[in-house]
């Protein structure tokens, strides 16, 4: 057990895949010789050598686009995007052709490859390189989308990811690479599609993911203390394959939905769960189901202007202590 | 342009000359029926042939071994029997039925027949020049001998992809056989109209330090001496080719689109230079009799005759394939 | 008064458009001499000459860019995407350059533009040409979307469309290109953000969009006969502006909401409105929210498979009174 | 490289070279105190400057008349302050307050300013030479005069987006000037590691009939003059041109990096040939003197002094501006 930040995660991931599978190799902008803009990847050049992890030329559709050939013929890639919002410059391998593969082929081809992707914002780098596009990637038939909120998760679900033989998207938050949590040693596996309570309640389900985490989770506490208010906190981890029955399950115990979303409202991960539940668990609901987003809006570089745009404790106490008092 | 060899040194020799006018005439006579069956609403969706261009899928399909990997577009059915897939899975899969290729998942744009090195075609312009990059990457970081061999068309070389596929492969030294199809459209479009320089790929070979490389896409045999040097050179670590050869398809670009954009008497000019009939005189320059032709001839007619009869007969796929291989599990399962 | 198809009514609202304001322009990949290959372009070429109305390169990026480019220095251009599928390899300018100008700008710049593509299913055209991504885009902040069902609404939507000064994106449904309407002479604008009651109902509301119009209606008139349910059809039009006024007056008054939508599950177009409603129109419910969509599934070129996929007025009828007598 | 000419036959003349160093040091001023102010935390965000670029940005903004278009990248502090956009609204966005070009709302990588013909930094490499292809279009479309110029970086080059943008630009003839700042690195990655060729942008002029025009990026009269010849020859109806621009950044890609991947020796080679201290030298050479120089020295500190007085007293933008100007009408309503 040691404490371990997000960014070191990231490369402990990596790295476990790699020594365990020869087939595991790693391309990406800036990710070898430099180590990543993140600094996620330092190392790993040194130990698994210029054969195994590649410096690209800025060609997106070429990174992902060799990915997806080494991987239909039988490598297990891993591929960087270095920052998520980059997914527009080769959304063609992500939307049409990874996804579509195995089933235009009637399965005589797989595409076992990770996207591994900064994503989020809280970094003040304006519209262009802080989006949350994790709900670009949850619509997309054929693609699996993991957003890890700690360095354990980030961890066993690469892990799992990278022994997937779909192509999966992992979103790494920009905003956590700087967090700390603690980390057994050794070999650690998750597996996809598994949500996390993380603080059972029983008034309300809080779902939340990525750095949205941490927040539900500080709120979850003030609403405890302040207004009496016991919140289920669930971390949702995997958004495709999702974890319907513990979200239901939630659900059925506390009746009441909230969602709390970094992406912009339209058609942000939560519409499709409050989708479900309104269907599914309609008549366990005691009331509206709530979703607290980003609004749908570009996000601004100024530093106030981002910290007012994306949900914190603060919005998230306000909203739903009005809406269960209300 | 390569030009012929004599024949007391013959390069390329008979057996394979058979092989070349083989492919050619199956080719020719698959996609005849193609057209067929779509005027007999057999086809639905969509189809592309490549009537007036089989020697360059010849050429390259007789240069290549198994385990080489063949990467096409919508307009790939050519390139697919070239590897050796039966005409009855491609026409099967044309007619979008149980025994396609795919059992009628995939349709015309999308044949792919792993088991021959065909590793699927692509209807998205460009894509597969990316894709391709990444099946030659494996070879080379396996130590795998295979070559990839990535076929598109002159309209492509215009789209983002094919730039950076180019650059990436030629850095990477990956081997694979990058082999433009010019016949002069992209769609309804003259590529003149739309490209910068006359030549669009080889004008452009330079730009990733490859050299140009321009040849007469209607003879099968100029076809196949540059895809075996071109594939040697690739197998050996030489790196990767961009092959521009020059042809014309004889019918339109879809469907029954009947090219009412092309100037008259072009398509009359390049039926003069049919690879089929170019190809049945150098058979014949080279010693083969009519009778060896007619057999080849005959031996595809009764393939083709097979292979429609069996379409014909074939069912639809059954339901359960609606949700069928989504994921690599063979399910669809998107939540518990 | 005259009917026309839909095909010929895009042809007459891009004529209206450009014979009104000759800062309209127009380009795309066979647009121009050939008249588009779903021909729904055909004489503009010959009306406007080879200056307003041009063919491109197959570059999608670059007809995106340079529609934007000249958008924001003065033109009005609208930019044909062949197939809506093609988005993914100009997703970059959709998703994050001209959605997100003004804004970055802080207002110095404006995209007034519109994309226009072939959206949809029912060709048999398989998983690359037969995309409903109506969703891909109404999850951009600062882009609109816009749907027509019909060869009226084509032309007046198109027109606000182009009339409006943000970057619109107008969905023309590939199966719709055929089929026939009544449309009135003379100029006809309509207004963006404007859902349309098809079908007075008391029973239930039921949402639908574009190619789903048609089936709803067949599926209500079907319901009212058989199964003695009065639907109400609202054909939503347009997603972003989206007229929540309506959809929410609907609900209040019929108390039960089904969406039909032809895009996969996965944060469908239904997904927002679904959670829209759950939340500020969950005491005006009488029972779950439904949605009837295609599998989350890329789609098969099959004809007999992709019927099966995209929900039909069979499968409405069946889904919607099960679930009303359920 | 273009050459000096003689004194005698100067073509260029006192006002312009005198303008052409004012907007080097004023760059260079500014630049300096952006990296002081990042160090102070003063800064936030990211920025990524100029430092030892300077001489490309001058060069072309000098040659560039009043309506003419700016592209730019997140490197485009110069680009924007060479169009005459005010220092304080430049670094004021930097520190993302009030006053900046955009109050905030952009950020360094982004900064625009219309009014000075910026029409914008683009932050996603390649975009930005598609949209400069629809500005200069427009130029076209509508017979005005006004050209569009377009800056980017060497690692560009090998994205999809530049290839399209050039042969677009180069079929439809269209007024525009691509200049590549090669300063031999993308991010931190050499070019030459990911490049197929020597000199990423010249040596693929070719490729869309391009002439191939590659210059010395530090001597802003060989830029200077590579830009008139360029922009007169758009401005005339006779289409794009695509020039390389060798040139350095002295300090890291962006932020503090300290530029650790650059082999030992390189930035002091570069150093040696810092555009400002050539073009001292070239002043002196055309007869300036020392004090005209120390004035345009004292006047760019004196400019950069005030304005980092006043965007160290602005305030922030107030919190409504977070919902302005999603839409064209000011709002950001998506919902009725
Ligand atoms: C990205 C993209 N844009 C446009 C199309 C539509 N399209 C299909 S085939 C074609 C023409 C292709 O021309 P070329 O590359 O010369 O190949 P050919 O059809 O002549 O074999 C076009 C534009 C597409 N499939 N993908
Ligand atoms: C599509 C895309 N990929 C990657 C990046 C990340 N990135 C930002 S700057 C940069 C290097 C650009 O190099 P170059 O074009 O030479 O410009 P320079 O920074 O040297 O001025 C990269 C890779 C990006 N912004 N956009
Ligand atoms: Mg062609
Ligand atoms: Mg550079």
């Amino acid at each position: 057990m040691a404490e371990l930040s997000y960014r070191d995660a990231v490369i402990r991931a990596i790295s476990q895949e790699m020594r365990r599978d020869n087939n595991v190799v790693f391309l990406g902008e800036d990710v070898a010789k430099a180590g990543g803009v993140f600094k996620a990847t330092v190392g790993l050049y040194e130990e698994f050598g210029p054969l195994r992890v590649r410096d690209t030329p800025i060609s997106e559709q070429a990174i992902l686009g060799a990915a997806m050939g080494a991987a239909m013929t039988g490598l297990r890639p891993i591929a960087e995007l270095m920052f998520s919002d980059f997914a527009a410059v080769c959304f063609d391998f992500i939307a049409n052709e990874m996804p579509k593969l195995a089933y235009m082929t009637n399965g005589q081809l797989t595409c076992p490859l990770v996207i591994r992707t900064g994503n989020g914002a809280g970094v003040r780098f304006g519209a262009q390189h802080s989006q949350s596009i994790e709900n670009w990637t949850m619509m997309i038939p054929g693609l699996k989308v993991v957003a890890p909120s700690s360095p354990v998760d980030v961890i066993g679900l690469f892990a799992a990811a990278v022994r997937d033989n779909n192509p999966v998207i992992f979103h790494e938050h920009k905003a956590l690479y700087a967090t700390k949590g603690e980390v057994p040693d050794g070999e650690i596996v998750d597996t996809l599609g598994t949500a996390k309570i993380l603080r059972p309640g029983k008034d309300c389900t809080i779902l939340a993911l990525a750095l949205m985490v941490p927040r539900a989770m500080e709120a979850a506490d003030i609403l405890a203390r302040e207004h009496g208010i016991d919140a289920e906190v669930i971390d949702v981890r995997s958004l495709v394959p999702l974890d319907t029955q513990t979200i239901l399950g939630s659900v059925a115990r506390t009746g009441r939905l909230f969602t709390v979303e970094e992406n912009p409202r339209l058609l942000g991960w939560g519409a499709e769960i409050a989708s479900i539940v309104a269907d599914e668990a309609f008549w366990d609901l005691d009331g509206p189901i709530v979703r607290i987003t980003t609004p749908h809006i570009p996000l601004p570089a100024a530093d106030h202007l981002e910290d007012l745009a994306l949900p914190n404790a603060a919005r998230i106490v306000d909203r739903i202590s009005r809406v269960m008092n209300g | 342009m390569a030009s012929l060899q004599s024949k007391e040194n013959d390069d390329i020799g008979h057996e394979t000359r058979r092989e070349l006018y083989r492919l050619q005439i199956e080719i020719r006579d698959a996609e005849k029926r193609a057209y067929d069956l779509f005027l007999q609403n057999l086809i639905k969706g969509t189809s592309h042939l490549s009537l007036g261009q089989e020697a360059v899928a010849a050429g390259f399909g007789v240069a290549m071994k198994t385990g080489d990997k063949t990467f096409c577009t919508y307009r790939g059915h050519a390139h697919t029997l070239a590897r050796g897939a039966p005409v009855e899975g491609v026409l099967g899969e044309l007619m979008l039925r149980d025994n396609g290729l795919m059992r009628g998942k995939g349709g015309s744009m999308h044949l792919t027949s792993a088991e021959h090195g065909v590793m699927g075609s692509y209807a998205i312009i460009g894509a597969h020049l990316c894709i391709a990059c990444g099946s030659a990457w494996r070879a080379q970081y396996l130590g795998e001998k295979d070559v990839t061999v990535c076929f598109f068309g002159d309209g492509t070389t215009n789209i983002g992809a094919f730039h950076e596929a180019l650059n990436f492969a030629a850095i990477w030294k990956l081997p694979v056989v990058f082999v433009c199809e010019n016949n002069l459209y992209m769609e309804y479009t003259p590529i003149g109209d739309v490209t910068a320089v006359q030549h669009p790929a080889a004008d452009r070979a330079a730009a990733y330090g490859l050299p140009r490389i321009l040849i007469d896409g209607n003879d099968a045999d100029a076809v196949f001496r540059t895809a075996r040097e071109a594939i040697a050179k690739a197998r050996d670590g030489g790196g990767p080719s961009l092959v521009e050869c020059l042809t014309y398809r004889h019918s339109g670009h879809s469907r029954a689109d009947p090219g009412k954009y092309r100037p008259p008497g072009e398509l009359e000019r390049w039926l003069e230079r049919d690879p089929i009939k170019i190809y049945r005189q150098r058979l014949q320059e080279f010693g083969f009799t009519q009778e060896q032709i007619d057999a080849v001839d005959a031996e595809s007619k009764r393939k083709v005759e097979e292979a429609t009869t069996a379409c014909k007969a074939a069912p639809q796929a059954p339901p359960e394939l609606l949700t069928a291989d989504v994921y690599a599990d063979g399910g669809w399962a998107w939540r518990n």
